[in-house]
């Protein structure tokens, strides 16, 4: 049917409309599932919605009607007032009535303008809340790019495994925390992220500079869950992940972690503290780090 | 009072939520009664309806908003009510589980979110409000407002925990929102052929046009299709729903995983049935051949997920998963008995992940980890808590009396009688998974098995567990109560199986769908 | 006639808007971008007679969202890698 | 990787373009959606029904006035979830404010807006009043009131839009608004109507049932008006500062 040359013309000629809006549909999607940049999505979120909003309008397009308002003649009010003060008649003081089908036609279908209402609303709601959640984000991973934060989700994942294993009197084994990530990464970002870690080098000497960032907030997750045997714990940690740089990981989470078991229920502002020592104590240390993958 | 009862449901908590907003600001602790109660009012208004449905007629409550009434207006002038068994019983069981829930939330939410109580139970009755919203609606337009309502609410929930947290809400924002897109693109489409957007409508123009061979509204069916795939997290679209779970705070995944993955297969169920009706969606679509073997993909996929799980949480959000298997795959072979073990499943599933969540939010405040090595010896010093996590968990492996079973057994008779022999082994296979989970974590909770095996007995003396461990201390009883509460849901629904099935089978009845073989 | 070729420049105009929108690396220029395609849009709607919905768009895509997102870049890292 | 994103941006837009071909001729007057009973009754009888002339309006408060409550509740959970979010949130990377260079606000802008604000309500007041007749209405309106906020925010600082319309009044208006269209629907339902029955009203109003649908439809667009102001402004206020209040754009 592709080849059919009338489609085509009428595609382009005749439902130009209907055609760029498939095209600005393609656009945001594609925005929202392959851009790496956090706000880069949400536009591409919005050119999606604009574009459906622009479909529902083509679909109330009437040819050769007017705006859904009534014209003067129509109008309930306006022929109420006109009519009232000719004759007077109580039939004139309810001017409105029903409109005959052929006007019908004369005005646009007033329903897909009401429902896009709500859509925009709805879109800019979602908007809003998004943009809220990038602030969030980048106050507790210092960027807005999905790659990056992944790789520092990953990371501190990493780094707060051997406190949960120790959460166990004996020592049990360490378990395959890769396999588990994987598993559990969104699937839309997981594409991008492998593709990213290639180009990695680029990007480290950035990681190095805010991983004190991310050091802190890996011992912020780990602070909610204090266990008595903490601070020998760290070490037996460490042990088990072997992949990791030794030094530089079990300082930066043993450290925080005598302040932020003294107070389980910390605000956000006692934990910054927690972790403000931290970043001290390994902001000298040079990162020879690289992604376990 | 009694003829508006279906109308109070939704007023309740919406009323309920802005009052948490105002009168929070000026004292926390008002909001917590305020939540329960309007819970409970709006349970009542359910059990009003309920009872409104089955002394009906023709089983179902047609409410129209704004006075439109059908006798003087054409229908879909005004947004409909419409309330068949089937909605007012997941309805039912969404405002049972708020309120189980809003009763269980008083601690956590204390604790989990300080200074933030107010704009968590607001968050909170808005959410039930759009769920109960979605349950109720029979206009396709409104049904997208009230979707976008329980997932904005949704979305403020889950971020209000960690940083991780926000970051797993930003690609559910991101899916969400192309679910929720794609499907008002899909009511576009339906609209575009139809002229209407009221379900019942819509319903009665595709029967009188012929259209079930348009292109069009074939595209709206797999637009529709999809958007509510993506959001009840079907297999390859779950991407957003373990990350979001886990992170989340405990009431907050508490409340979400029973309720809004079960509130879209709802969803879809309805869809299929009443608004593009059975010829359509069964006979005119290709989806009977497709959808089983995706379900066949998406619940082994899902199970071996669980099973490489080492946290609670994260299981459970696999779990979660798989049973969204179940339950597509339970309509999708098209039979009779398979739609009973779907619409009854959603029911028990909600149950049962409810009593999960809830003890593993009680295991999560009291062991403080909800990591699998944090658990051992956890039966001595919490039994009831544990006795009621084995409850929900024996139900979703399936084992009598619990109501796992009775669904898992019209889902496995459906599977049968139509031959979808795939489904059938496919279910045995997540069912030996689940044995696993749940035998292990007995294994680990119970006896206080180290990971080497070596036997540490039943955590008593001095064999591996020190004394603290051993004492017997159960989390505090607001939590404990809801607990025990759905577990004995989880019973009751169980051995009172037959009378819910006869309720479906009265909605189930108006349909025509093969009792037999083949279709 | 007219109306339709004007309709057409806007229908193309509104391709190029949300492509440079996507595709400009700095985030203040995207969302600038933005606002341009928002108004746009807000045009074509306009010249559809669905005039209550072209307002709301001129007032909540090329208004609030506009400020609302650069509002939001200000407080975030200014350039995007893609 | 970027290229297997293309598949479903391709699936998707294979199927649409199929079923544009179905589609109904472009604007046509006998189009399903054109000439079915429900487009062809808004438009002939909300004259009868509601004595408003601006059919969208009627539509939205009246006739679909339930989407538009739960529309307005959206804006109104925008609102608590941007709060939820960012309350006591701000993290080791936020923005430092050390480039934050202390100056008068600029003179020229000032008294632009000064002279501009005044203006901007009237027409918001305008825009929702008189949407009745003409395009607009409690959502458009609200925007605009919020706007000429933003720009108080905008041209001086934060601190003194706050002054005019502190964080916490913000949500006493949100909530009220809604409140109010609630409550318009309650009391027509009290008054023996069905939710939302606006012509109830006529009961306690000195009008007929048309002209109560009519006037309630106001009172409905107030309230959006009041919650979408509110929000909208709280909006900006929040994520210019990260939900610190302080400082900001």
């Amino acid at each position: 049917m592709f080849e059919d040359g009338t489609i085509i013309n009428e595609l382009f000629i005749e439902r130009l409309n209907y055609f760029i809006y498939v095209i600005l549909l393609l656009i945001g999607l594609h925005g929202m599932i392959a851009k790496n940049n956090l706000i880069k999505k949400l536009i591409g979120m919005s050119i999606f919605q604009t574009a459906i909003i622009l479909f529902y309008v083509s679909v109330g397009v009437k040819e050769g009607a007017t705006i859904p308002i009534y014209l003067p003649e129509h109008d309930p009010h306006g022929s109420h007032a006109s009519h009232g003060d000719e004759n007077g008649t109580d039939e004139a003081v309810h001017g409105p009535v029903v409109l005959e089908a052929g006007m019908v036609k004369g005005y646009a279908n007033p329903l897909p303008h009401v429902l896009m209402l709500t859509a925009i609303v709805v879109g800019v709601a979602t908007l809003g809340l998004a943009l809220a959640l990038c602030l969030r984000i980048y106050q507790g991973y210092g960027t807005i790019e999905e790659d990056e934060i992944l790789a520092k989700i990953e990371r501190q994942e990493m780094r707060s495994k051997p406190s949960i294993i120790v959460k166990s009197a004996d020592s049990s084994k360490s378990k395959t925390s890769g396999s588990d990530k994987s598993v559990s990464k969104p699937k839309v970002s997981s594409s991008t992220s492998t593709k990213r870690s290639k180009a990695r080098p680029k990007a480290k000497a950035k990681i190095a500079s805010t991983a004190t960032k991310a050091k802190t907030s890996g011992a912020k997750s780990v602070s909610p869950k204090p266990k008595p045997a903490a601070s020998k714990s760290t070490t037996t940690g460490t042990k088990k992940s072997p992949a990791k740089p030794k030094t530089a990981a079990s300082k930066s989470t043993s450290k925080p972690k005598p302040k932020s078991r003294s107070k389980p229920k910390a605000k956000p502002p006692a934990r910054a503290k927690a972790t403000s020592t931290a970043k001290k104590a390994t902001a000298s240390k040079p990162k020879p780090r690289t992604p376990k993958k | 009072m009694m003829e508006n009862a279906i109308a109070w449901i939704l007023i309740f908590p919406l009323f309920g939520s802005v009052a948490c907003a105002l009168l929070g600001m000026g004292n926390k602790k008002i909001c917590y009664p305020i939540a329960v109660l309007s819970m409970a009012g709006s349970l009542w208004g359910g059990i009003e309806t309920l009872r409104q449905v089955i002394a009906s007629e023709v089983h179902t409550v047609s409410y129209i908003f704004g006075g439109w009434t059908l006798d003087k207006y054409p229908r879909g002038v005004g947004i409909e009510f419409h309330a068949d068994i089937l909605g007012i019983l997941i309805t039912l069981v969404v405002l049972g589980v708020g309120f189980i829930v809003a009763i269980y939330s008083k601690l956590p939410v204390q604790d989990e979110t300080p200074n933030k109580e107010p704009l968590f139970y607001t968050l909170f009755l808005l959410q039930i409000t759009g769920l109960a919203g979605i349950c109720l609606t029979g206009d396709a337009f409104n049904l997208y407002v009230l979707i976008e309502v329980a997932a904005l609410t949704g979305y403020g929930l889950i971020a209000m925990g960690s940083n991780r947290a926000a970051a797993a809400t930003f690609n559910y924002v991101i899916l969400g929102t192309i679910g929720a897109s794609l499907y008002l693109l899909g009511v576009g489409y339906i609209y575009i052929k139809t002229g209407t957007l009221n379900m019942v409508g819509i319903q009665d123009v595709i029967v009188a046009n012929g259209l079930a061979d348009s292109s069009t509204m074939q595209v709206a069916f797999v637009l529709v299709g999809i958007g509510i795939l993506i959001k009840m997290a079907f297999f390859p679209f779950h991407a957003w729903l373990p990350n979001a779970y886990c992170n989340a705070p405990t009431v907050t995944s508490s409340l979400l995983a029973p309720l809004v993955t079960k509130v879209m297969i709802y969803v879809m169920i309805r869809m299929v049935l009443s608004v593009f009706g059975v010829e359509f969606s069964f006979e005119s679509t290709m989806w009977v051949d497709v959808m089983p073997w995706l379900v066949v993909v998406a619940i082994i996929c899902a199970a071996v997920m669980a099973l490489a799980q080492r946290e609670i949480k994260r299981m459970l959000a696999y779990l979660i998963v798989a049973e969204v298997g179940y339950m597509v795959g339970g309509v999708w072979i098209y039979n009779y008995y398979g739609l009973i073990g779907s619409i009854f499943h959603v029911i028990s599933d909600a149950c049962m992940t409810l009593c999960l969540f809830l003890g593993a939010g009680l295991i999560l405040r009291k062991a403080k980890t909800t990591h699998f090595d944090g658990l051992r010896g956890l039966f001595s010093k919490m039994p009831l808590t544990m006795t009621g996590f084995f409850i929900g968990g024996f139900s979703i492996i399936g084992l009598p009396p619990t109501c796992g079973f009775f669904s898992k057994w019209y889902l496995i008779t459906g599977g049968m009688v139509s031959q979808r022999w795939e489904y059938m082994v496919v279910l045995m296979f997540s069912t030996m998974v689940m044995v696993v989970l749940f035998f292990r974590l007995i294994e680990r909770i119970h006896l206080a098995v180290s990971e080497s095996g070596e036997n540490l007995g039943h955590g008593h003396g001095d064999l591996g567990l020190a004394k603290e461990q051993t004492r017997f201390d159960e989390g505090p009883l607001s939590m404990l109560i809801p607990l025990l509460l759905a577990a004995t849901v989880v019973l009751v629904v169980g051995i009172y199986n037959q009378d819910i099935v006869n309720l479906i089978e009265i909605f189930l009845s108006e349909f025509n769908l093969p009792k037999g073989e083949g279709h | 006639m007219g109306l339709e070729l004007f309709n057409t420049l806007i229908l193309l105009l509104l391709v190029v808007a949300a492509l440079i929108a996507l595709r400009v690396k700095d985030l203040l220029t995207a969302s600038v971008v933005f606002a341009v395609y928002s108004f746009l849009m807000c045009l074509l709607w306009a010249e559809m007679g669905a005039v209550d919905v072209a307002f709301t768009e001129a007032t909540v895509g090329a208004g609030i969202s506009t400020v609302v997102m650069i509002a939001t870049i200000f407080n975030l890292k200014r350039k995007s890698s893609d | 990787m970027k290229k297997l994103s293309l598949i479903p941006v391709l699936v998707v837009g294979a199927l649409l373009i199929y079923a544009a071909d179905d589609f109904p001729e472009w604007g046509s007057p006998t189009a399903p959606a054109s000439a079915s009973p429900l487009s062809s009754h808004f438009i002939s009888n909300t004259g009868v029904d509601t004595e408003v002339p601006n059919m969208v309006t009627a539509v939205l408060a009246d006739y679909r006035g339930f989407d538009t409550m739960f529309e307005t509740v959206v804006v109104f959970i925008a609102g608590m979830a941007v709060l939820a979010i960012l309350k006591n949130s701000s993290g080791p990377n936020s923005k430092k404010k050390n480039f934050h260079i202390e100056t008068e606000p600029d003179i020229i802008v000032t008294n632009t807006v000064r002279l501009l604000i005044p203006v901007i309500q009237i027409f918001a007041f305008y825009v929702l009043a008189h949407g009745h007749v003409s395009p607009g209405g409690g959502f458009q309106g609200g925007v605009v009131m919020g706007a000429s906020f933003i720009m108080i925010a905008l041209s001086w600082d934060l601190e003194k839009a706050l002054a005019r319309f502190p964080m916490d009044r913000c949500f006493i208006v949100a909530g009220l608004g809604i409140v109010l269209y609630g409550g318009i629907g309650l009391l027509s339902m009290f008054l023996g109507g069905e939710f939302l029955d606006y012509a109830e009203l006529a009961n306690i109003l000195p009008v007929s049932r048309e002209m109560a649908r009519y006037h309630a439809m106001l009172g409905v667009e107030i309230g959006v008006g009041l919650t979408v102001t509110a929000i909208m402004f709280a909006l900006y206020a929040n994520l210019a500062t990260e939900g610190r209040l302080k400082g900001g754009l």
